[in-house]
């Protein structure tokens, strides 16, 4: 086959220019490299007079390929791409080589630079005559979304796609949908109610005709691809029927088992064994923890049952499965706790009277296990002097090397919260202060009006081994003020540790479950960290909120409303484009050994009983070429990326050692070629 | 069982107590040691303050010397010298260049250490874990009721925890607690159970070291402690020998006698205190031991149910391990 | 006393930097004061840890060497394992002993004496001796503070916890062939 | 062809969404290093099958470095995993060739990690430039030890495949 391909070398100004000789490069090409009709250089490619020489020598020169060395792929790829295509060649007979990130930019000798830029150039116009037409495949978007958890960025993102006209379904693991959000007091740095501004919002999507909410549930398995995504989701036993439950709450008062709530409570207060997490939960419907029921346990009580005015209870319930179809997922699935006890120095579970902030939360909120009076753990003593304590477990190679990002605020409102209930005074042992959002700043400096205390110095230990006169009885902190370059011990009654946020103890299992890659710490990976940040790697799972990293309520409700928009968007166009850039299976060559079937982390591969061959689904394949590279029968070929192409870039590129044949004094010709 | 053991200098001095008592029940416990041959001192905590090289080639001929001949374990009962056989060890294989130049200065000795080679470990890990707080339980004859101990560990058996080696906490350990318990003694939960002894600090500036002993004295004698129990010899010598000097520093008046873990092990299975060298301490212990086998009520334990008036919240769970 | 203008960083913060294992990690120091805050001796020193690393990185070396910091270290290696960027404190410590012995940078003389003369007693015996710590090295140093001190020994030797006679291993010569090869080795 | 003017040539394989934007951002930041390193865009480091580098060493290549995003942060989730795998098989192979290990390289870097991969680039080059040209046992196919490793490679790459992630 003989192509005709068009060689277009960028000056990008002087930033290519410069450092290489770019009409040298022109010439060489055009007088060496096979297949070349013609060679141009120009000041910016990428211009609109760029593109129209482009243009004008597919029209006239009639090429059949065309190879651009300018930036890198990832700035200009699409737009030579759709330059091309508007001449109606297709977009995938188009290849760029980054002389300029590669090139121009990174070498110092010139004539290094220009041979490199050749060599780059040779590999491009010896790969593109190699590559095919590709047409991407379009499917259909179904306008059902998922939401998975039902914290405040969940919430946000399905009442935006609701109010749109779009039907939702939230699925939620506790009883009650408000995540960590419901647990809070007060929101820095306006000090209003969390529950005033959350509860609304939360009945909101309890009420709203366009959410179906699958509380006390979890998504079992979940297969398909973007705009039909199959997805499984377990319903727990709620031991209540919830179409007759009225929600009187007539089980939980009459229920005689009372245990430690571990969960909303962080561990602080009680609940019956039949329970709602909170009085605004929603839904309504309370739950039956089958592990402390006592008709569980002994096979008698049925309190709940004989009080229940609408025969609501049901013990023999059990697990359901609901089966749904959508278009696109938003994970919003949260956060989980430092757990605190790892840093004994700290005296967490130890000292009655250090508490994590979560629990302090719990202590501040007048609908908690204190009626919002802020005391010691013996429930009465009011603290006079109280210790904050920063990044617990954050900024620590030892536990999690990142900054958790909130605690400084918090550590700020708990300040304000407690000197305002009891006047107490408060410190706080901080290594930097970071309160980086608009109006934080001004509550810091609200705090230092106040009379809170700051000492700069991550504390050291916290203990009740008193060793100075004044400390008997008290619990001291003890930590180097760095700003005075001495070691201080601050006798306080209660310690409040700011733990950080870590990813959800499951989060990995679930990343997989729904294609999508997590980082080293643990929080899900964005498509791009800045300029796209709740999109993922998998096209039609977005991701919001605190699963992707340490954020405040303002930032999650963001994310939550941009990946509602994203999925809008999606919807609103109606169909989905899907990369033609995929592998797929050459049934003849195909031994039916199967090693390729379980490296695909997305289940594209199936294996045919029928046909004893495996086959490799498309829609699901997101080009990876793992299975290509795997396959012992070379039976398997990635579009765009196949043996053939990256030999024939290999080629060019070794272009000085191989020469124009291809063929290498080395060593006899292709001893590894596919057959 | 059988051990490499390297006793290290203390162990035949100061810290002669120690020595005797770990032979005394190493039989029962069904350990043997076999001493490293003509082993030299680990240069405690100041040769590393003069010579680097030297430092690790001095603990280098101690490890060299134990490997060579045939040696797998080490045990070390002084923490000082497991930790440093143990840092030695772990050093020179994570820092190539240092494990290179320590052999090289071994070699003009004859003698080549393969880091890696051997497992340096304390006398208080093998009892615990090879031996078990059973088998040791079982072999107790006279019950250590009644009697109020502080665990103190100190600072080197736990700290650094190089390469996760230890199964103990660097912060809050508790082997120890329990072999206590073991030994139906009744444990304290000792808030300065892994903090200074002052190490040589009585030497170089004994205000300073006075001041770290007093707060472990204090603290212990606050928590009502009849005695303190050691595993290292910095640590008896430091709490016992300088107990007086402390007292008159501060004017205080604390008499506690400070023994080794495994001269209380001795006791429980029934050995005469003269057999483990009980009586050498300079704080006499013998008011404190004349406790051991009166039986003292066992406290009603049993969870009171929660009275309806009780506004008290409950404790966090700490989870094991 | 240097002048500000005179400092020059880099050169001393790489020398701490390469005299010990694991220190590169010292410039990622976040001054939190985690090691200050934990020194049992803190309140004896003339700078925390901390500050010492930060005037490191001003490259204020005599000030740093002269410092009673490292010398009122301990080794109990608390500040090493709580630091959240796991820099080996203890060791930057022996690090900065051992240069200021070096370059005789020391005010108080008591802890390099001691460490020498124990090391002294360690390479002509092999073994520490503490009967002779206890009379060469107190003798020698403010006997004021043996007030006591001369009474214990005595105690220790009654109760057969202190030998007279130096312990001394076969191998001395073997163990000294290898001490100076490692010396030579240094470089001191 | 002596050491000292010997400048050898080498091939990347880098991963679309780590090391190749990695060497983007090397590029953004003007961070000078060798041009030796001639580099082809994979969409994962999963994708490299061994058979290419000793394609491209046999085409005359003296070493290849092959790049992806750290284990663990792979943009196809584990795919790095099963490249980590095939590395040592490769290696294994090389031996079997008779051709030094130093000549390829796996090297992690992610998307902000450009100066890690213009030193590791840097480090390599001067690694291969000591080693010198690389020497093919003229044909292969008359070297036995050469002849096996090559038939053994699919299955004993098949055998690298299948142990599970």
């Amino acid at each position: 086959m003989t192509e005709k391909v068009g060689v277009y070398i960028c000056h990008c100004g002087t930033n290519i220019a410069g450092p290489v000789d770019v009409a040298e490069v022109a010439r060489w090409a055009k007088e060496n490299l096979k297949g070349v009709a013609l060679a141009r250089d120009y000041r910016f490619m990428c211009s609109s007079l760029g593109q129209e020489i482009i243009q004008e020598d597919i029209k006239n020169e009639g090429l059949t390929r065309v190879v651009v060395a300018a930036c890198s792929p990832h700035l200009h790829e699409k737009t030579f791409r759709s330059a091309c295509s508007k001449m109606g060649l297709n977009p995938y007979l188009t290849q760029m080589a980054s002389i300029r990130e590669q090139v121009s930019w990174v070498t110092e000798d010139r004539a290094a630079a220009t041979e490199k830029a050749k060599m780059m150039v040779a590999g491009a116009v010896r790969r593109v005559q190699l590559q095919v037409e590709l047409q991407p495949t379009e499917v259909p978007v179904n306008p059902n979304t998922l939401v998975v958890g039902g914290g405040i960025a969940g919430i946000q993102a399905s009442l935006e796609l609701a109010d749109a006209g779009y039907h939702v379904f939230m699925v939620e693991r506790e009883p009650s949908i408000g995540g960590h959000m419901a647990q809070f007091d007060k929101t820095f740095p306006t000090l209003d109610c969390a529950a005033c501004i959350l509860t609304p919002k939360m009945s909101d999507v309890g009420l709203h005709e366009n959410i179906e909410l699958l509380s006390y549930a979890e998504v079992e398995s979940v297969s398909g691809y973007v705009g039909s995504f199959d997805v499984r989701v377990r319903k727990k036993a709620r031991y209540i029927i919830e179409d007759a439950c009225t929600g009187c709450g007539i089980c939980i008062e009459k229920c005689p088992k009372k245990v430690v709530d571990e969960v909303f409570e962080v561990g602080l207060g009680y609940r019956k064994a039949v329970y709602r997490p909170f009085p605004q939960a929603v839904p309504k419907f309370p739950v039956i923890d089958k592990e402390t029921c006592i008709y569980f346990e002994r096979g008698t009580c049925k309190a709940c049952e004989k009080f229940c005015p609408t025969e609501a209870i049901d013990f023999e319930q059990t697990d359901s499965y609901v089966d749904l179809n959508v278009g696109n997922i938003i994970m919003a699935t949260g956060y989980d706790l430092f757990d605190c006890t790892k840093i004994p120095q700290y005296g967490y579970g130890r000292l009655a009277n250090v508490f994590t902030n979560l629990e302090f939360e719990r202590l501040c909120n007048a609908a908690g296990p204190t009626e919002g009076r802020i005391v010691l753990r013996d429930g009465v003593t009011e603290p006079k002097s109280i210790g904050i304590i920063h990044c617990v477990g954050s900024r620590d190679k030892n536990y999690h090397p990142y900054c958790s990002a909130v605690c400084c605020m918090s550590a700020l409102k708990f300040g304000h919260l407690a000197m305002e209930k009891t006047g107490a005074e408060v410190y706080s042992f901080y290594i930097d202060m970071r309160p980086l959002h608009k109006n934080y700043e001004e509550f810091y400096d609200r705090l230092l009006q106040e009379g809170m205390h700051f000492i700069r110095g991550r504390v050291a230990e916290v203990t009740d081994a008193a060793r100075l006169p004044g400390e008997e009885g008290k619990i001291i902190i003890q930590a180097e003020d760095t700003l005075i370059g001495k070691q201080r011990r601050i006798p306080v009654d209660m310690v409040v540790l700011l733990g950080a946020l870590q990813p959800r103890f499951d989060a990995k299992e679930t990343g997989l479950k729904f294609g999508v890659s997590a980082g080293l710490d643990g929080w899900f990976t964005e498509r791009h960290p800045k300029l796209d940040p709740v999109a993922t790697m998998t096209d039609g799972v977005f991701i919001a909120g605190t699963c992707q990293g340490p954020k405040d309520i303002p930032d999650s409700v963001t994310q939550g409303a941009a990946a509602a928009a994203r999925v809008q968007g999606m919807i609103a166009k109606g169909t989905v484009l899907i990369e033609p850039i995929v592998a797929s299976i050459e049934e003849a060559r195909c031994s039916g050994c199967r090693i390729c079937n379980n490296l695909c982390p997305f289940n594209a591969i199936e294996y045919l009983e029928d046909k004893e061959v495996s086959y490799i689904n498309a829609a699901l394949c997101k080009g990876c070429g793992t299975c290509v590279a795997a396959c012992p029968a070379q039976a398997i070929s990635g579009a765009h990326f196949t043996n053939d192409q990256i030999f024939a870039e290999m080629e060019g590129l070794l272009y000085d050692v191989i020469g124009s044949n291809g063929a290498t004094a080395k060593s006899p010709q292709p001893v590894l070629e596919p057959a | 069982m059988r051990y490499g053991y390297y006793p290290g200098c203390s162990l035949t001095n100061a810290a002669r107590p120690y020595e005797i008592s770990t032979r005394a029940i190493a039989g029962e416990l069904g350990l043997a040691f076999d001493e490293v041959e003509d082993w030299n001192c680990c240069g405690a905590t100041e040769y590393m303050s003069l010579n680097k090289t030297a430092a690790y080639a001095l603990i280098g001929r101690n490890l060299a010397l134990a490997a060579q001949s045939g040696m797998r374990e080490l045990v070390a009962p002084c923490s000082a010298c497991y930790l440093n056989l143990r840092k030695t060890d772990h050093y020179m294989k994570k820092y190539k260049p240092l494990g290179k130049v320590t052999n090289q200065a071994l070699a003009a000795g004859g003698l080549h250490y393969e880091p890696g080679s051997l497992v340096v470990r304390h006398l208080l890990d093998v009892i615990v874990k090879d031996v078990g707080y059973d088998a040791i339980s079982a072999k107790v004859t006279r019950p250590l009721t009644g009697l109020r101990v502080a665990p103190y560990y100190g600072c080197l058996i736990v700290r650094p925890d190089f390469n996760g080696g230890s199964s103990e906490d660097t912060e809050y350990p508790t082997h120890l607690d329990h072999l206590m318990e073991a030994l139906g003694a009744e444990v304290v939960d000792f808030p300065l159970k892994t903090h200074c002894c002052g190490g040589h600090m009585t030497q170089i500036s004994a205000d300073t070291a006075y001041e770290l002993i007093r707060r472990l004295l204090q603290n212990a004698a606050e928590y009502q402690a009849d005695l303190l129990v050691t595993l290292c010899p910095m640590c008896q010598l430091n709490l016992d020998a300088y107990q007086s000097q402390v007292n008159r520093h501060f004017g205080t008046d604390f008499n506690l006698p400070i023994l080794y873990f495994t001269q209380m092990i001795g006791l429980a299975m029934g050995l005469e205190p003269k057999e483990l060298a009980i009586g050498q301490e300079i704080v006499s212990a013998a008011s404190a031991l004349r406790k051991i086998g009166t039986v003292e009520e066992i406290e009603e334990t049993a969870q009171a149910r929660r009275k309806r008036d009780d506004k008290s919240l409950p404790m966090p769970r700490i989870r094991e391990g | 006393m240097a002048r500000s203008e005179d400092y020059a960083p880099d050169g001393f913060l790489n020398e701490v930097i390469e005299a010990t294992p694991g220190g590169d990690t010292l410039v990622t120091c976040l001054q939190c004061g985690t090691c200050g805050g934990s020194c049992p001796s803190g309140a004896d020193m003339d700078d925390t840890p901390r500050r010492l690393f930060a005037m490191i990185n001003a490259g204020m070396r005599e000030e740093v060497l002269r410092s009673n910091t490292p010398w009122y270290c301990v080794t109990c290696y608390y500040c090493m394992t709580r630091c959240p960027k796991q820099i080996p404190i203890t060791d930057l410590m022996y690090t900065l002993k051992r240069m200021a012995v070096r370059e005789k940078l020391y005010d108080d003389r008591d802890a390099p004496d001691w460490s020498s003369s124990f090391v002294g007693f360690v390479e002509s015996y092999g073994r520490s001796f503490e009967f002779g710590l206890a009379t060469r090295y107190h003798l020698t140093h403010s006997p004021l503070r043996k007030v006591g001190v001369g009474p214990m020994a005595l105690e220790m030797i009654a109760k057969d916890r202190m030998s007279l006679r130096p312990d001394k291993i076969k191998g001395v010569d073997q163990l000294r062939a290898i001490l100076d090869t490692a010396k030579s080795l240094e470089g001191v | 062809m002596t050491e000292s003017d010997f400048e050898p040539k080498i091939v990347g394989f880098l991963c679309n969404w780590c090391s190749y934007r990695a060497a983007d951002l090397a590029g953004t930041a003007r961070m000078k290093y060798e041009p030796n390193v001639r580099i082809i865009r994979v969409m994962c480091s999963g994708r490299v099958d061994p058979t290419f580098v000793l394609k491209a060493l046999s085409l005359g290549a003296d070493g290849v470095m092959l790049a992806g995003c750290h284990p663990g942060e792979c943009h196809y989730i584990e795919q790095n995993y099963k490249t980590i795998r095939r590395f040592k098989m490769l290696k294994h192979t090389l031996r079997a060739l008779g051709i030094e290990e130093e000549r390829v390289r796996l090297q992690w870097a992610s998307a902000g990690e450009g100066a890690l991969l213009a030193s590791a680039i840097n480090e390599m080059v001067d690694q291969v430039r000591k080693l010198g040209p690389l020497h093919w046992s003229g044909n292969w196919m008359d070297d036995e030890g050469a002849q096996e490793a090559i038939q053994a490679l699919p299955s004993e790459h098949a055998e690298a495949m299948e142990v599970p992630a």
